[in-house]
This record gives structure tokens, sequence and C-alpha cells, in this order.
């Protein structure tokens, strides 16, 4: 129990901290095209009009089910694809208005780990190739200053610096997303995305990568933008956490808050739905929603999680909750939180 | 380096594809050897046959001619011999400057996508719609017969498949997170192209390539064979092979086994030399399926 | 009340033939099945799981998978030993399996009413009119909303939710006596994966089915299995009723793996994680399997193999240190490789 | 789906266009008078006086696009000039001599497609068998003996060692009754027409004539043929569907005759529809070889004497042919694959 309370503080005392990155009305809309002339049909609006912002310092949980936004938000931020409006402050610059090039210097500081251990690394290359990229493409050092700078990182990840000539396909999936953590932690970031970054990995290894993590966090005062749909996993590594759905945020608050006291209905259905490994425990409470998510292309009217809903009423289907904060540090977009917290 | 090593080791595996890499390796080193091999009696021009007399029937082997005389007293083991150069001339001429189009054309329209890729693709469509050896008589016919303007007419309408091959396997890779990964390292889009996307899409080409060091000579051949190709007395397989047309079906009525080395020699030389090239490239094909390589 | 076995599997062992040789993917497998019950099959990839199900039902691929030893016991008959004609008339009748991945194991080219149909029309000697009213029931049955519409789409038309539904429907369609589920809600999203998860239980209590379920998520396992076998590189390193074994777990193995997933139920600051790597199966150690990863093994686990013992009724492990086990359980040095966090 | 087609009809018209100028971009290196012969149908016209006057008339001399525009307005109008290698208007042989290609290539195609398919589904069945390995082989050998010489091979053994099978189209006898007045033409399909005038006779020895050709121009097709079926029905054997399928309890007939060849026949029906399409290309060998007057061997021999106009029109019909043939295959391939069908 008291190492619990000492986390509690430890996540107090980040309250404190600077907003490192504050993302503001971001949305991307994927055009939809189709007829004779492959003329814009409708839009597919991956990411609608999400806000939210991170600190210093912190790891920052993106959690939804698949197609609900969070990898395009993540790589929106990083401008891999371009966003259609919005703005993504980093220390007080726009990131998104930035020309190509001015993006280009900034790259050092924003870095990505990819989930895919086997897709994200070139297979034809090999690692020190692999590992010092960023460092050619941002002219740093000679090759002999980034060999050594790729043999001392290598180390820091838990990969022995005798790998350096090796191909990506001698290696695990946990050694390759190592590689693929030294290949951003060497250009010296202050905000890493991590995408799904331990989704595809077994879960004993699973395991070494989020200590891993924590570890450099620690070490290098890392930011971590950690996307995932596993909610076991975005809990134990982050400190705050965004619920999406279908394009939008229904809801941001600390783990703890947001674990013991959700107030967005499909946040609680996602917990419930969780299974725990327990054998003892019996779910009684356990919300089976209806139905499948609907598409991105065709969202709801009003808030997007109504037909699904079990407290939806009239005005949910006509009117969009808008998110606030309900709560100090905890956000909701839901007409009838209150009622929740009642249930609760 | 490494993943070519690996290859070479899983084709020396399958009798097949041993037989494949002999037969090429054979007639490289004819190719190289020839000079050796048959001496050529003007250095000047050493792929004019020599002609051993002006009599129009063909000579049977003998001490001189080891494998006969065609019509008009072209040496055949001459012809053969020196062919096998102007086979990989051509082959390594064509297949080379249509690659180069075909990366040039299959990497713009993929990488870049959009209008720039639809407009490319319209028009390689236009190259697309000519069968093959139509285009070439086209452009031969008006050009005038000639090897160097049959090379050349091979280009122009060969380049097309290169370019839908890379278009295809560029567009493939470019979805890999490794492309993703080095936008998001701030690599250029260039350094993308040459360090990511083209050493991953080079096997399928590799296959191609073999398969269509097959195919070219194989249509040269043809185009000398319908009197569109190589002049009289070049040394080139399809134009022996049509020097043997009118002995092979005795209108006389006699031994139609009479002339058989007219035939039966340039024949083997093209058959075994195409043999060796598929028999490579349909090994290469099965070793380098795409989901074994990573 | 002990109910009847239904499936015994005993002694099982598959090799497969690569080009690099053979190796043994499973080897000397046991377990039961019971009349009604659920076993829950978990380990990580490369386990032997998906091949331990696979060989029951003689699906190995052929020429490359063998079964040279062993015996599946179902119903007093030998399965390994039946002739391919009597075989098919057990597959997808007595025993179904469902896959993975809801979109390429079915056939993209017809319709899901039509790949159901087929099957009871084999199996239920149906005319086609009837398998198709019929496939309109069951996916009624499994919560296909619009099943008389549903019917006559194409795989690709339906969601993930909706595909496995209707693999489902189709493996439960000739009311077998036994289902394999390998890793079935692995592609689907936690809400959509509860749904099916619930749906199995409604239809396996309904039909008194039994169920094999294969997974890598003790979460799953904790929820839907009533025995267990943990699988470790192509053996079982524990098999017991599931409360004892996630109460008491009494192969380090085990232990590890249980200690190294994020709980939603407890708070840790640090994880405890399994050092290095699953073997290949090339290079498998000498002695006992996990002993390279083992932070409890002795010298005789390098030398020799443990058998599976019984610990307590029912409860098998396979480990020379089970004795100790609760004991030494209190402390896991997870001692990761390399690197800083062991410095 | 109908948005495609349409997409592809509009494009049609400008792929056409693209076409005429592609073809007659390489007259550029003709001089005026050389390519005079492409403008008028009349030989009367082609000399004396008149030539300059003509020159003059459609702007030889004049820029490029000139003489492309009033090239494109003769052709449009099926005017394809005189020519001079068979003195005849092109349109005209070529009206005589399509007719006579198609025969054939339909004759070499129809049998192609059921062996290739075939002979492939059998490979992939025993993948690695014996009877692969040979097909193998007898499908390579396919691709490297060039189509002249197995013409010749063939025409030396069955004409010139056996005598049963020789060149030309139609013996002298055959040819007076199909050219007399009696003899009524529907098709220009001898074979055909030969029934339809119900002479038994004739239609024999049209097809004895055949057999030859079909023998050269249909080889390579069916080992390609052959090779693509082989590959996709082997990965569509490897798929999870066939798994399921197994699994369901379908005889191995069933699986692969039903689940694999449905899905491998939708790659194999496009590359026979181009097989068919690079036949007609493939023709100007086998025509030339076996003496059959098609359009392919005019093609040849205009070439050879330099007959431009010949040449050119050849080209226009190939391509138009050749264009029309690529829509329809892309559009059987849509109807056929329900995932793009409906996409």
């Amino acid at each position: 129990m008291r190492k619990l309370e000492k986390l509690q503080n430890d996540s107090k005392a980040k309250t404190d901290e600077k907003v490192l990155l504050e993302v503001k009305n971001l949305k991307k809309y994927f055009p939809i095209k189709a007829g004779v002339f492959k003329r814009t049909v409708g839009w597919v609006k991956a990411v609608d009009d999400v806000s939210f912002f991170i600190r210093k310092g912190e790891t920052l949980g993106l959690v939804g089910e698949s197609g609900c936004g969070k990898t395009t938000t993540g790589r929106t931020i990083l401008r891999l694809i371009e966003p259609t409006a919005g703005s993504v402050h980093y220390n007080g610059e726009d990131l998104l208005a930035m020309s190509k090039r001015k993006m280009n210097k900034y790259r050092t500081k924003l870095q990505m780990i990819f989930q895919d251990p086997y897709g994200s690394l070139d297979p034809r290359m090999r690692v020190k190739d692999i590992i010092a990229e960023g460092l050619k493409a941002a002219h740093i050092g000679n090759r002999k200053e980034r060999y050594e700078m790729v043999k001392e990182y290598m180390e820091k990840v838990g990969l022995s610096p005798l790998y350096v000539n090796r191909f990506p396909h001698e290696f695990s999936g946990g050694q390759r997303q190592r590689i693929g953590i030294a290949r951003a932690l060497i250009m010296n970031p202050e905000l890493i995305v991590c995408d799904e970054a331990v989704s595809a990995l077994d879960v004993s290894i699973q395991a070494q990568i989020l200590n891993l993590l924590d570890d450099l966090q620690k070490e290098f005062n890392l930011t971590y933008l950690f996307i995932a749909h596993d909610l076991n996993v975005v809990k134990h590594i982050s400190d705050r956490i965004v619920v999406m759905y279908l394009g939008k945020i229904v809801e941001i608050a600390s783990k703890h808050e947001l674990f013991n006291n959700p107030l967005h209905p499909y946040t609680k259905a996602l917990l419930s739905a969780n299974p725990i490994p327990d054998p003892t425990i019996e779910r009684k409470d356990r919300i089976i929603l209806q139905g499948d998510v609907p598409s991105p292309a065709n969202p709801p009217k009003g808030c997007r999680f109504h037909p699904r809903c079990w407290l939806a009423k009239p005005v949910c289907s006509e009117e969009e909750p808008p998110l606030v904060e309900v709560r100090p540090d905890h956000y909701v977009a839901c007409h009838f939180w209150e009622e929740m917290e009642k249930q609760n | 380096m490494e993943g070519f090593v690996k290859v070479l080791k899983k084709l020396m595996r399958n009798p097949t594809s041993i037989a494949g890499l002999l037969l090429v390796l054979l007639f490289v080193a004819i190719a190289i050897l020839a000079p050796v091999l048959a001496k050529p009696p003007y250095p000047d021009t050493p792929y004019q046959m020599p002609q051993n007399g002006w009599s129009s029937v063909p000579q049977p082997p003998s001490h001189e001619d080891i494998f006969g005389t065609t019509e008009g007293q072209y040496d055949i083991y001459y012809g053969i011999i020196w062919g096998t150069r102007t086979a990989f001339k051509l082959g390594i001429f064509v297949i080379g400057l249509a690659l180069i189009i075909g990366l040039f054309v299959g990497t713009i329209s993929a990488y870049f996508g959009g209008w720039v890729d639809e407009v490319l693709m319209r028009v390689t469509d236009i190259f697309l719609a000519f069968p093959f050896l139509v285009g070439v008589i086209v452009i031969v016919t008006m050009l005038g017969p000639g090897l160097n303007h049959v090379m050349w007419a091979l280009v122009i309408f060969y380049w097309m498949g290169y370019a839908r091959l890379i278009r295809g396997s560029v567009l493939e890779v470019k979805e890999n997170d490794y492309v993703m990964a080095g936008r998001a390292l701030g690599t250029p889009g260039a350094r993308i192209i040459t360090r990511h996307i083209l050493p991953n899409s080079i096997y399928p080409i590799l296959i191609q390539v073999s398969m269509d060091m097959a195919t070219i000579p194989l249509t040269a051949a043809a185009l000398s064979f319908l009197g569109l190709g190589a002049p009289v007395g070049y040394a080139d397989w399809g134009q022996l092979v049509s020097f043997s047309r009118n002995w092979i079906i005795s209108s006389s009525g006699g031994n139609p086994f009479a002339y058989w080395y007219t035939i039966t020699y340039p024949s083997l030389a093209i058959i075994l030399y195409a043999m060796g090239w598929n028999l490579l490239g349909d090994s290469l094909r099965d070793i380098l399926d795409p989901r074994m390589l990573i | 009340m002990v109910k009847d076995v239904l499936l015994q599997v005993k002694n099982l062992h598959t090799v497969f033939h690569t080009e690099d040789g053979t190796v043994e993917a499973i080897g000397g497998v046991d377990f039961e099945v019971r009349q009604g019950e659920t076993l829950g099959i978990v380990g990580e990839s490369g386990c032997g799981k998906s091949v331990t199900s696979l060989s029951i039902m003689r699906l190995l691929p052929k020429g490359i998978g063998e079964v040279p030893q062993g015996e599946v016991i179902y119903k007093g008959k030998n399965l390994l030993k039946l002739s391919e004609r009597e075989m098919r008339k057990i597959r997808g009748k007595e025993i179904a399996m469902i896959f993975q991945e809801p979109m390429t194991a079915l056939n993209p080219v017809y319709t899901v009413g039509e790949q159901l149909a087929e099957m009871v029309e084999l199996h239920l000697g149906m005319s086609k009119k009837e398998a198709y009213d019929y496939a309109i029931k069951m996916f009624e049955k499994v919560g296909i909303p619009m099943p008389e519409k549903r019917i006559y789409e194409y795989p690709h038309e339906l969601s993930g939710g909706l595909r496995q539904r209707a693999m489902i429907a189709m493996m439960m369609s000739c009311n077998p006596n036994l289902l394999i589920a390998d890793e079935p809600t692995t592609a689907l999203d936690v809400t959509i994966q509860a749904q099916v998860l619930d749906l199995m239980r409604e239809l396996l209590k309904e039909y008194n089915s039994s169920l094999i379920m294969i997974t890598h998520d003790l979460g799953v396992i904790a929820e839907m299995a009533d025995r267990v076998a943990v699988m470790y590189a192509g053996r079982i390193v524990e098999y017991a009723d599931v409360v004892p074994l996630f109460k008491k777990p009494s192969h380090p193995y085990t232990v590890g793996l249980m200690r190294s997933i994020p709980r939603p139920d407890v708070e840790v600051d640090r994880l405890d994680s399994i050092k290095g790597v699953v073997p290949d199966l090339f290079h498998m150690p000498k002695g006992c399997r996990f002993s390279n990863r083992c932070p409890y093994a002795i010298d005789k686990c390098f030398e020799e193999e443990p058998p599976l013992v019984e610990v307590e009724p029912g409860h098998y492990t396979r480990c020379w240190r089970y004795q100790e086990m609760e004991e030494l359980s209190k402390h896991w040095e997870s001692g990761e490789e390399v690197g800083k966090t062991s410095k | 789906m109908i948005s495609f087609i349409i997409r592809r009809l509009l494009l049609l018209p400008v792929t056409l266009l693209g076409l005429t100028f592609l073809i007659f971009f390489f007259t550029s290196f003709l001089s005026p008078y050389q390519l005079l012969s492409a403008y008028v149908q009349d030989p009367r016209q082609l000399q004396g006086a008149n030539v300059e006057k003509l020159i003059e008339k459609y702007g030889l001399k004049k820029n490029f696009m000139v003489k492309y525009g009033n090239w494109l307005e003769k052709i449009v109008r099926g005017n394809f000039g005189w020519s001079l290698s068979l003195n005849e208007p092109v349109i005209k042989v070529i009206g005589q001599r399509f007719p006579a290609t198609l025969e054939l290539t339909i004759y070499a195609i129809v049998p192609v497609i059921w062996i290739g398919i075939w002979l492939g589904v059998v490979a992939a069945v025993h993948h690695n068998g014996v009877i692969d390995q040979i097909l193998r082989v007898v499908a390579l050998l396919g691709y490297s003996i060039p189509a002249f010489v197995l013409g010749l091979l063939i025409l030396f053994i069955f004409y010139g060692v056996l005598g049963w099978l020789p060149p030309g189209r139609l013996d002298q006898w055959a040819q007076m009754i199909v050219y007399s007045k009696n003899f009524h033409q529907y098709t220009g399909m001898i074979t055909i027409d030969a029934l339809l005038n119900g002479n038994i006779p004739v239609f024999l020895d049209a097809l004895k004539h055949l057999i030859a050709p079909i023998l050269t121009l249909s080889y390579l097709s069916w080992a390609g043929l052959l090779r693509i079926t082989r590959s996709s029905m082997l990965e569509a054997l490897g798929q999870d569907y066939i798994r399921t399928a197994r699994a369901k309890g379908l005889s191995e007939r069933v699986v692969v005759n039903k689940h694999a060849r449905r899905n491998a026949l939708i790659p194999a029906t496009t590359v026979a529809g181009m097989m068919f399409i690079g036949m007609l290309g493939g023709v100007i060998i086998t025509e030339t070889i076996f003496n059959y007057p098609g359009i392919g061997s005019f093609s040849a021999q205009a070439a050879e004497q330099f007959d431009y106009s010949g040449v050119l029109g050849v080209a226009v019909i190939y391509g138009l042919v050749t264009i029309i043939g690529n829509l329809i295959v892309d559009i059987t391939y849509a109807l056929i694959d329900p995932r793009v069908r409906l996409g």
C-alpha cells in the first residue's frame, strides 16, 4: 500500500511540470474517392478535433480500439501525415505551421518507436546504419563518431555492441524493438511517441521492453506519448491516460482516477471488458457492449458513442458533448457524466 | 552481399538450378573465349561469318567445318560461337537500357503517386497496346533493318514491363514502417528511395532480368529469321536457323534428313541458352519468395 | 462429480521437416478434455500450442509436419490411426475448429452463407435449401443482425467481430462435441472480444460441448478455462485446474509469466520479466528447456530434463525444484540480459 | 464497379489517340514520298505529276501535326492507304486476312485454357512431386524453344518427313471450292463457313492445315498458363481458408476443386485473356513459317518489303484489338472477383 501512495505522490509532483506539447483542435480527414473521375465523395474523419497536452517528463497513454484514430494522431503530431487542421505547439512553437525544412531540424527532439519490430527495420541495412540513420540525416558527427555513438547507445538499450554489423533478421523480436529504441534515443530527443511499441511482443519480452522504457525515461528525463490498445500496459506505464473513440477524445484523466472513477460510459465498458488474470474474481458487473464500432466515414450524429450506450437519451443523438474539465485534470465528453459518477 | 551468398547457397541445393547456372556459365565462357574458340579470319569484322566457297548447297560436317555449313557456305560452328556474343550483347544492351527507363518511370510513378502516376501509367499503357513484335516491326520498317535498329526498337517496346514491375514493388515496399521510420528521422526523400525502397525491391527485378536474358535474344533471333534483323552473314542464331528453312523440307522428294545439321546445331544453341536463363530465373523465383526473405 | 473424458492426448510428438533439417515442435504432450469442460492451453509464440491442435485434427501441412509418436483418443478411438475418410467424418462434425484471423480463415470468393451451408449439407445431409435456412438460424443464434441478408455477403463485407461470429456459427453448426479455438479473439478489439467470449460461453453451455482454448492471454484463460496446460518450447510445463494454477503456480515459467504481465488489479512499480528469449527449435538447451532463462536453475536443470510430476492431486509440473517453489517464488531475479539495468 | 467500367471506357479514346500518335511518330523517319502510300487507296494516284500535288495536299512537307491530322482523318474513315507489297488497299487486305488469323488464334487458345489450367492444378496438387517436376521441365522447355524453331521442327517432321500436315490454309482443290460462287463466305473463317455450307471435306481440309500452326502457336501459351495456374494454386492452397475447409471435414477433392481453384482461377483468367491478345502478335512468326495467309504473315511481308502503309495499318489494327482486349480482360477480372466487384 505504501508503494501506491508513493506513486500517487509522484504523479502529483508532475502536475506542476510545464507543458511540453500541446495539441489543439487537431483534425485529419482522409478523402474517400469514388466514381468515374475519382472525385472525393466523403471523408474518413480519422482524427476529428482532438485537443490534449503532455507535460514534461510524464507519460501520456493514448488508448482506444482499432480505427479510433490513435495511430493517426501520433503520426500527425510528427507530421508523418500532414494534418487537415489544428496546431501542435512544442515548447511554444507550432510544428504544423513550420516549413518542412525547419520541421526536419525539430525532428531530433521528437522521435518515434514503431509497433512492428519486423516491418520497422529495413531488412537490407546493418544495425549500425539503422541506428545512425537519424544522425546522418541531421549531419551529426563524422562516420567514426557516429559509429562510437551507435555502440554506446546499443549498450544503453541492452544490446551487445558486438552486433553492430548484423542485419535485423538475426535478432529476436524483443531485440529488434531495442534497436528501434536505440535509433530514437541516439537523437537525444525530449519526446518519444511510442506507437504500440510492445503490442507485437510476447508477454515475457513485453515486460523487458516496458522496464527498459521506464529506465530510459528516468535516465534521460524523457516524455512519452504511449499509444496502445492494451489497457493493462497503458495503465502500467502512464501517468495520465487519454481515451479515444471513433476519432474523438472521450475522456482524459490520471490513471488512478480513470480506473477508479471512469466518467464516460465507453471508458467504463472498455475497463470492464478487459479480462483480469485471476480466476477467482467473478465479473458480475461486466458491461457487454452491443454491436460494432461504426465506420469513421459515417459516424453517428451527436455523441459518437450513443448507438452503443446504455445511458443514451435523445439529446445524445443530437448534441455532441464537449470535452470539459469536470474535476481537476479530469476531462470527459459526456452529457451524463454526473450519472456515471453516481453509478461508480 | 550476405543476401547474395545465401541465395547462391540455396541455388546449389537444387539440381535444376545447378543445371541452369552451369548452362549460363557455359555460354558466358563461350562468349568470352569466342576469339580463341573460333579465330576470326578478319580481326576487324569478327562478327562476319567466314564463307568457305560459294556453293548454295549446305555441306555436311567435316574436319574443316565441324558443324557443317549453311547455304552460301557460312561456317555453322563459327556462327554459333560468335552468335553467343551477339546474344549477350543484345541482352545486356536492351535489358540495361530498358531497366534504366523502367526504374526511372516506375519509381517516380509509385513514389509520387497522384496525377504523376496517372499520366505515366497511361503512357505506359499506350506502349503496351502493341504486341511486342508488332511494335518492333513498325520501328524496324521505318528505320530500316539492322541489328542496331532492332536493339533500339526492343528497348522502346520493352521498358514498360520493368516500369510496371518496379512501380508495383515500390508501392509495396513504400507501405513498410521502415520507410515511415526513415521519414521520422528526417531522411530526405531521395535517400529514402535509394537507401530503403530500391534495395528492397530488387529481387523481383532480378528474376525478371534473368528471364529476359532468355527472351530478348530469342526475339531478336525471330526478327532475324523474318529477315528484319542482322544483315546477311552476321553471326546470329536466328539467321542460321532461317538459312536452314529451305533445306529441311526437301521439295525434291529426297531424304528429308540430308541437311539435319543446318537446323540442329543452331536450334540447340538457342534452346540451351534460353533454357539456362529460364532455369536460373525459375529457381530464383522459388528461392526469392518475398515471404522467406525477411 | 467427475465428468467423462472426451479427448485424451497421450505422449504426442510432432516433428517438422524443414530445409535445415528435422525439428521436434512438440515432444510428449499429455492432457485430457472432459465433457462440457474447457481446457486452456497457454504459452508464447512458438511454444507449440497451435501445432498441438493441428496435430489432433491431423491438419499439419502435408509432407512437412508429421506425428511420429503418440495417441489422440477420442471416444475410445485413436484419431491418429483412422483412415483419412473416417477422419473427415470427425472433422467439423465431432471436432470443429476456429482460427485466429477470421478474414483469412474464410474463403474470400464464397458467401459466408455458402461456406456454412456446404458444411451442413455434408455432415447433416441437408438439401441446399434446408442448409441455407439452417444457416440463417445459426447466424441468428450467434447474434448476427439481419441474418437472411448477411448469409449472401462475402467475408470482406463483414466487420471483424461479425466475421468471427460467422466462423463460430459455421463451426457450431453441426453441434460438435469438441471445439478447438486457436486464439479466437486475438485479432479483435477488447470490447468485441468480450462479446465473442460471452457468445462462446453461452453456446458451449447450450450444446454441452467441450472447448480447447488456445491463447497467449492469461486474462482470457482465467475467464474461460476450467483446466489449464502451460506450454513452453514444445513441452507442457504445468497442468492444473485453473484456480490452483493461478494461486499456486509451481513451475518457474508459469510464475514468471504471471509476474511479467501488467495487471489491472495490482499496481507495481516495476514488472518482473523473464530474462532472455525462447530458444529456437534447433538450439534447445540440453536439460530443462527453461533452464537458460530460469532464475532458480541448479546444475541438475542443465543436465537432465525433469518429468511431469503430480505435485498435488490433479496438479502437474515439470520442474526439479517444485517442492521449493512456494518459497522460491517470493523472490524473482529477472536480471535482464545486459545493459544498464543490470549494472 | 460501374464507375470503374465507365472510367475505363472514357479512357479508351485517350489511349487510342495516344496509340495512333505513337505509331505515326515513327513515320518521322520517312520521306514524304515514302509516306504517301499511307494516304491514298488508289495506285493510279501514286504515279507521275499527281505525287507532288498530293504531298502538298496532305501537308507531308509541313509540320508533324498537320501530317498526323490528315492521316488520322483518313484512318477514321477506314482508308488505310495502298499496300505496295500486295497491290491492294490495306483495308481490303486486313478485311480478308483478319478472319483467318482470328480463326487460328481461337482454335489455339481454347485447348490452351483447358490443358494449361488443368495441368497447373495437377502440378500444384503434386507440389514438388514427380509430376510437378516433369511438368516444370516441359513448361520451361516451352519457354525456351522459340516459335520459329518449334515451327520449323513441326514443319520438318509432319510435312518434310511424314508429309501429313501441309503448309498454307487449304489444298488447291479446296481453294477452288471456297472461292467459287456456290460457296458462301459468312465469317471468313473457313472451318465455320464450311460447316455452314455443309461442306465437310473442306472443313476437314481447313482443319488439317490448322493443326501445325495451332501447335506452334499454343505451346508457349499453355506452358505459361500452366505456370501461372500452378503458382496461384500453390498460393491458394497455402491460405488459411484452405485449412478451414479441411477442418470442416470437406474431402480433398472439394478443398482443391472448389475452395482453392476458384481463387486460383481469378489470376489465371486474366492471364489467359492476355495470352489470347499476345497470340495475335505471336502469329507473325507462325503464319510466316506455315505460309498461312493471315494478318501476321502480311505484317512480316510488309515489313520486309518496306510496305509502309501496310505496316502502319497492321499496327493500328493490332493496337485497337489489344486495347479493347485488355479492357475486356480487366472488366472480366473485376466481375469474377467479389472483392473487386463490390469494392
